[in-house]
């Protein structure tokens, strides 16, 4: 899955990139809105926004870690079970008690160690990635069912109901969906405008060079993975929150998912490109989908099936963005 | 002997923001060893990759052979005998030798199924191994080999190919000169059996020695063609550059100051660096000799911090110094200008703009407008030919790229500059810019270290010269006592039995 | 984990194998403890054999748990199949081999081949959840409306047994009146809470005259489909009713989020079927057919039920 | 995920740890079988054995397939998808009454298409094989799940059973483990000794150069996919054969499970590098590993969570020879 970094990768016409970046995903979101409001007079009700806003923190939360980590040229394919196993220690440290912050601050840093973890091993062993993470994702979530023996943890205090489902004046915005906005207006900020953002392409595109040119890159890959790990514990939380339990099976594929948004939104496997409103635009895309579906009742097994067809369509339009 | 092959005929290429080819004919002939020469930049790969199918023309003639190929694609040129030996490496490293020579071709017991005949295969291989003069046996996985000898298998690919004309872009930068000279004969072998070839290099010598004709560009103009034994270096450093070079080596001698480094003992795990020891000071080019795989680049990388020191002791200024990472080495102001600059020195799909600045993003928050004028300061003042500062770097030519680097680490508060193969693929016009480059460093009273095959620019430019063997020092030749043939002893000399004459 | 070896120093003891589909869980885990502890009673050596739940090759290695038994000529062997269809053949060569076999939770194709099967039947038990259902929407004046329903897994027999009893209990209760009511698509959520409560969100936004919402399976529906509600803001307008107790009910049953639900005794399943199998290795004539009949819990009582069944709980796998 | 290759020197001398490292998988695999030999007496059992050869053939198929696709430098996450579909429709097929060449070759020829699919999107629209074959993945269980409505499809004739559960004279050899060894056979004579074999490491281990050598890299990788897709439907086939059902919803997650057994096997995601002997090693490390445990009785959740410690250690494992 290397690419080689010669002439052919580079895009024909570079000036127009950013802006044909988000442009093609942006015609198959509009079209899809188009379509499925004629559809359905529910879908641009303000019942489906409200939902549809507050079903979006979880994975979009989960996607934009994903893809900082892409453009850093890595993978997290155990950013599901980190946000099960932190999101669920939530509720329980909340079940015994512990206050508000304590919690919260908790939870992200068992997500943050997580994240330590995969980014250690990754560095110290000069690992794949993707095996790698595929195998702390299995031991995540087995540790997290053996210790809950895989039954949920109820009798959540009502505070922690809150995180995700406080109103926010209007009826279809709630306070998930204002955390989540917070972190893409951060990240997109950070990845744009500070050191921090410019390593993760720069050792993304060619770490060799990087580590050449003074960056330390062992250590900013496991900065990135342990952010990427408080930001999938985060990601718990909120569902967790919403789902008003412990729930230790919770969020199984949802690392995948998220890396199939990524890519729609423009990074890509071999590093060193994607931004993150590209990221947003991609997992809008394929959850504006999803939830066109649920609201057409669709048959679950055809939501499945077309699912897989969007994620098809959808990179073959980017081929066409990219060839222009 | 006059048989034309090859016409290329007012060819015109463009790319988004550069005209990289404004009508460039070419003609060449069969049996002729034909230049094709130009700055950085002027589109000699470009043109060639036209011819080899890679890219198309927006316009003009491709007549080979006396047929005309209106739309040329890499798997005709290969049916059409054009061989290519790419100014970039391009093998299949995980393959073995043989497979790498004969991909696509190998020799089959059943055609049918597709049953290969190894046997056959490996004696092929060895015949042109043989013929290259390359060290490297058949089954060898070629990811292990060294440049210099994946760059022969390059050569040897259009060989065994049976090619009627052979592209050769820049066949020597990776080369040390024995085996520049088992090239030649290679070349000389197939002008004699009436192979066409096209030889594009910056090293003027070179041309002289082995090209019948030159056809030169400048900024995708054609300029003329020449034939090389009615010409000066002067006039086709003219036609190629527009102005003429005064001199190829401005060397502006200085008085050494203050011990800037002091090294002993050093030696790596590889073993490829054996108990080096040896000094820069301020306001000197210290020039590192030897024969390709003599150790000059894996002693740089170790005293940058790039692979770990086994043993030895580095001092700067006078103190021990502790170097275990490039990020170490910068801190204490030395910096390393690496000799492949697409997997070492560059960040090729970021711009310009971000790789010049990626050695110096002091602040965590940046600020954008004042990295951009940072790096448009340093595209004028190198002349780095781009069409923006927000062009990735990885379409800028060779030569372009090499300034992109200089620029990257000019923009620090390094004190030593390690160059290794500073210019290679640099064009002549470059090349004495990137010297001007040097002699202001030491007057800055900074220091220099160059490696570099080229012993013309070692000898016109170090003020000291440290010649290695084998992983040891063999020899510290003052800029007065240096000669091309001391030179040339001392890094032939057995690195054990020469020990004793070291320092 | 003394008891998953037949040669562990307990010599002499005959083996018994048990073979549950998963041993987690609300339903699972009382089963597991109500086997062992009615075991080491009657002094069989058990060996208890099950894999994680996402095994991707689950099937097969369970028939290879069956054929093991048999090669090891265990003295009897409890099994819940995951298709009737899927272990037949097996059941049918333990039989062959002499080997008294009692399967659970759900049955194989050729009854004549197993002693007796022991559990719910999943198409009284829907029934039975359907009539109850259509019972009370009659009670709260409700005659028309759609209906939903979210399980773990639409693939499973027992899962498609009980809808096809739901229905059917459903239907009959509600007479004439059925025709006004609509079942829509059945959700699938492989047991991510998360994911019927997306699912089902957007059917309450485009059905706004969904009366009432089954849930089978697991924890992951049964949470999916009481927070979907809340969300929505239906609670006591649309009425939930569940197959199996887990403690999460208790999370809903304050705010209406669940009416009631059927139960199926597992731990009663657990030690009948170690008992049958006891009486068929001794040679005793069995019944064919031992059903547990599931019990309807109404959501009043669902605190109450719950302290009786967390005492089955079995915290041995830590 | 670039090798490096360059360390790789042969040292001059070979020392017992060089060896070792070498062959550390069958190392690892090694000390598994006797440390689980020591801990059960049933793991060396007739019983054990025979199960645990007539469990391997489904996931090994798809592994050695999976390596193949991984030299040639590409992935396949929708080939557990494909068995199941491939197999379920075989079974559709022999309860309907056709004979067994029929139903065989319509199978293989399902599992083919499907595979020409893949390949042809991915070739044809340069897309990342990661990615469109998580497209796939969905859109072929979801089809399939559809058609068959989830529910499994009975009255299977008994050839069709016969097809993997036909005992080869002793009690612990069958016919699947039979068909699965001639696969491995052929398939690491194909790739050692043959053109398309050849082609697969070329293409893999640089395009470029073996496309400018001649070699047609996009027809090749479809062939590549194509057979690939022919060994998926063949595990499926066997896999519905040993389960005397088309089950439309098995064989989930074989596809990634088979990556991690090349991978272990020495594979890499970069391509151009891999065996098939190391395939097969990889397979039969996992299940080895996973079959001791269940033998030891233990907690599946605990299962779960040592199947992801031994994806680690073995990568861990790898990262020492490859430093060698
Ligand atoms: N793919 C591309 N996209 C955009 N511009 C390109 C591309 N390839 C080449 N160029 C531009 O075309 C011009 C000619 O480049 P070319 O590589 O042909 O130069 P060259 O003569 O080979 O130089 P050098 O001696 O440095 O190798 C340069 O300005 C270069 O930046
Ligand atoms: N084992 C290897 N695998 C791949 N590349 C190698 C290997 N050994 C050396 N090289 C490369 O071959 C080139 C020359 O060899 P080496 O570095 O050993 O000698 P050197 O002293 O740097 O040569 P020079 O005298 O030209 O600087 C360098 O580009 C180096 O990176
Ligand atoms: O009987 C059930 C079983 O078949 C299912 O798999 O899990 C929960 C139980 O309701
Ligand atoms: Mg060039
Ligand atoms: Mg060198």
């Amino acid at each position: 899955m290397k690419v080689r970094l010669n002439e052919a990768v580079l895009p024909a016409k570079w000036e127009w990139r950013d802006i044909a970046l988000q442009y093609s995903v942006y015609i198959v979101l509009a079209g899809l809105i188009v379509a499925f409001s004629f559809m359905s007079p529910m879908f641009l009700g303000k019942a489906n926004i409200g939902n549809f806003f507050r079903q979006i923190p979880t994975v979009g939360i989960v996607t934009v870690g994903v893809t900082m980590l892409l453009i850093t040229g890595k993978v997290d394919l155990s950013a599901g079970s980190i946000a099960a196993f932190a999101g669920t220690a939530a509720v329980f440290l909340a079940v015994k008690g512990f206050s508000a912050p304590v919690v919260i601050l908790a939870s992200l840093i068992i997500g943050a160690l997580w994240g330590l973890i995969n980014g250690f091993f990754i560095t110290r062993f000069d690992l794949d990635s993707f095996i790698l993470t595929l195998g702390t994702d299995y031991m995540i979530r087995g540790i997290l069912l053996f210790f809950t023996n895989g039954i949920y943890i109820k009798g959540v205090p009502d505070w922690f109901y809150s995180l995700s489902n406080t109103r926010l004046g209007v009826d279809f915005l709630f306070s998930n969906t204002l955390v989540f906005a917070v972190v893409v207006v951060v990240l997109a900020y950070m990845m744009k405008n500070t050191r921090f953002g410019r390593y993760c392409y720069a050792v993304g595109s060619n770490p060799e060079a990087a580590r050449l040119s003074g960056i330390h890159v062992r250590r900013h890959l496991v900065k990135v993975y342990v952010l990427e790990g408080s930001l999938a514990a985060l990601a718990g939380l909120l569902l967790m929150s919403n789902l008003n339990v412990g729930a230790p099976g919770e969020a199984a594929g949802v690392g995948l998912f998220a890396l199939a948004a990524a890519i729609i939104g423009g990074a890509a496997f071999s590093g060193g490109i994607g931004t993150m409103s590209g990221a947003v635009v991609g997992i809008l895309t394929l959850e504006v989908f999803r939830n066109g579906l649920a609201v057409l009742g669709l048959n679950s097994f055809i939501q499945q099936a077309v699912t897989g067809a969007i994620i098809i369509v959808a990179v073959v339009v980017d081929y066409y963005r990219r060839r222009r | 002997m006059e048989r034309v092959y090859l016409q290329m005929k007012d060819i015109k290429k463009s790319f988004p923001g550069v005209q990289a080819l404004k009508g460039v004919s070419l003609s060449v002939h069969a049996g002729e060893v034909h230049a094709l020469l130009g700055e950085n930049g002027a589109g000699k790969s470009t043109m060639m990759k036209v011819l080899g199918g890679i890219y198309r023309q927006d316009a003009g003639e491709l007549v080979i052979d006396g047929v005309n190929c209106p739309v040329m694609t890499p798997e005709q040129a290969q049916r059409l005998g054009i061989g290519f030996v790419h100014q970039e490496l391009n093998l299949a490293e995980a393959l073995s030798v043989a497979e790498n020579l004969f991909m696509g071709r190998l020799p089959y017991k059943n055609k049918r199924l597709g049953i290969i005949d190894y046997r056959k295969l490996y004696n092929d291989t060895e015949a042109i191994l043989k013929k290259l003069g390359a060290k490297a046996k058949a089954t060898d996985i070629v990811g292990n080999l060294p440049t210099a000898q994946k760059q022969l298998l390059e050569i040897g690919k259009a060989i065994s190919q049976q090619a009627k004309l052979i592209i050769f872009d820049e066949p020597t930068t990776a080369l040390g000169n024995a085996d520049v000279v088992l090239l030649f004969d290679v070349i000389r072998a197939l002008k004699q059996d009436g192979t066409a070839i096209i030889y594009i290099s910056h090293r003027l010598k070179e041309i002289f020695e082995i090209c019948d004709r030159a056809t030169v560009l400048r900024d995708g103009q054609y300029i003329g063609t020449v034939v090389m034994r009615d010409v000066t270096q002067n006039t086709l450093i003219r036609m190629m550059v527009g102005r003429d070079i005064n001199e190829l080596f401005p060397k502006v001698a200085r008085q050494a100051g203050d011990l800037l480094m002091e090294v002993e003992g050093l030696s790596d795990y590889a073993g490829k660096v054996k108990n080096v020891s040896f000094q820069v000071r301020r306001g000197e080019i210290v020039g590192f000799a030897g024969l390709v795989g003599s150790g000059r680049t894996e002693v740089v990388r170790l005293l940058f911090g790039a692979d770990a020191i086994l043993q030895g002791q580095i001092q700067m200024n006078g103190t021990p110094v502790c170097i275990r990472e490039p990020r170490d080495a910068i801190r204490q102001g030395i910096c390393l200008l690496t000799e492949d600059r697409k997997q070492q020195g560059l960040s090729l799909l970021m711009s310009v703009a971000e790789n010049i600045n990626m050695t110096n993003m002091k602040n965590a928050i940046l600020n954008r407008n004042k990295l951009r004028e940072t790096a448009e300061a340093f595209v004028r003042s190198l002349r780095i030919k781009t069409s923006s500062v927000d062009a990735p770097a990885g379409i800028l030519s060779g030569g372009n790229q090499q300034k992109v680097v200089l620029a990257k680490w000019l923009n620090t508060a390094a004190e030593l500059f390690i160059f290794d193969e500073p210019t290679k693929g640099i064009d002549v016009g470059a090349k004495a810019e990137i010297y001007g480059i040097m002699n202001e460093l030491i007057k800055d009273n900074k220091a220099v270290i160059m490696i570099t095959s080229e012993l013309p620019e070692l000898l016109g430019m170090a003020d000291r010269i440290y010649v290695m063997c084998e992983g040891r020092l063999t020899g510290n030749l003052d800029r007065v006592e240096a000669t091309q043939e001391k030179i040339l002893t001392l890094a032939t000399l057995g690195g054990q039995q020469s020990e004793s004459k070291a320092q | 984990a003394g008891t998953n070896s037949p040669a562990s120093g307990t010599a002499g003891k005959k083996t018994l194998y048990f073979i549950p589909i998963v041993d987690t869980g609300a339903y699972w885990s009382p089963m597991k403890k109500a086997a062992e502890d009615h075991a080491r009673e009657l002094g069989y050596n058990l060996v208890f054999k099950t894999s994680p739940p996402t095994e991707s090759q689950k099937n097969e290695k369970h028939i290879g748990f069956l054929q093991e038994a048999v090669t090891n000529q265990a003295a009897g062997i409890a099994i819940a199949p995951m298709d009737p269809d899927m272990f037949d053949r097996k059941v049918r060569e333990a039989k062959d081999a002499g080997i008294p076999i009692v399967t659970f939770d759900a049955d194989v194709k050729s009854t004549e081949n197993r002693v007796a099967y022991v559990g719910t039947d999943n198409r009284l038990a829907g029934e039975e959840l359907g009539k109850q259902a259509a019972e009370y929407l009659k009670s709260k004046g409700i005659t028309r409306g759609k209906l939903a329903l979210a399980a773990v897994n639409l693939t499973q027999t027992t899962m498609t047994y009980r809808q096809e009893g739901i229905k059917k209990g459903f239907e009959a209760v509600m007479g004439a009146d059925s025709a006004n009511f609509t079942w829509l698509e059945a959700i699938q959520d492989n047991d991510q809470a998360s994911e019927s409560k997306r699912q089902l969100e957007g059917q309450i936004t485009a059905n706004p005259d969904m009366v009432a919402v089954f849930s089978l399976g697991s924890e992951g529906p049964d949470t999916g489909v009481m927070e979907a509600i809340k969300s929505q803001g239906k609670a006591g307008k649309i009425y939930h009713f569940g197959f199996d107790y887990t403690p999460t009910w208790e999370n809903g049953v304050k705010d209406g989020l669940i009416t009631g639900i059927v139960d199926q005794d597992s731990y009663l399943i657990g030690k009948t079927v170690i008992d049958i199998l006891d009486k068929a290795v001794r040679g005793e004539t069995v019944k064919n057919n031992y059903p547990i009949p599931v019990k309807w819990v109404d959501a009043a009582q669902i605190v109450e039920y719950g302290k009786i069944k967390q005492q089955q709980f079995t915290t041995e796998t830590k």
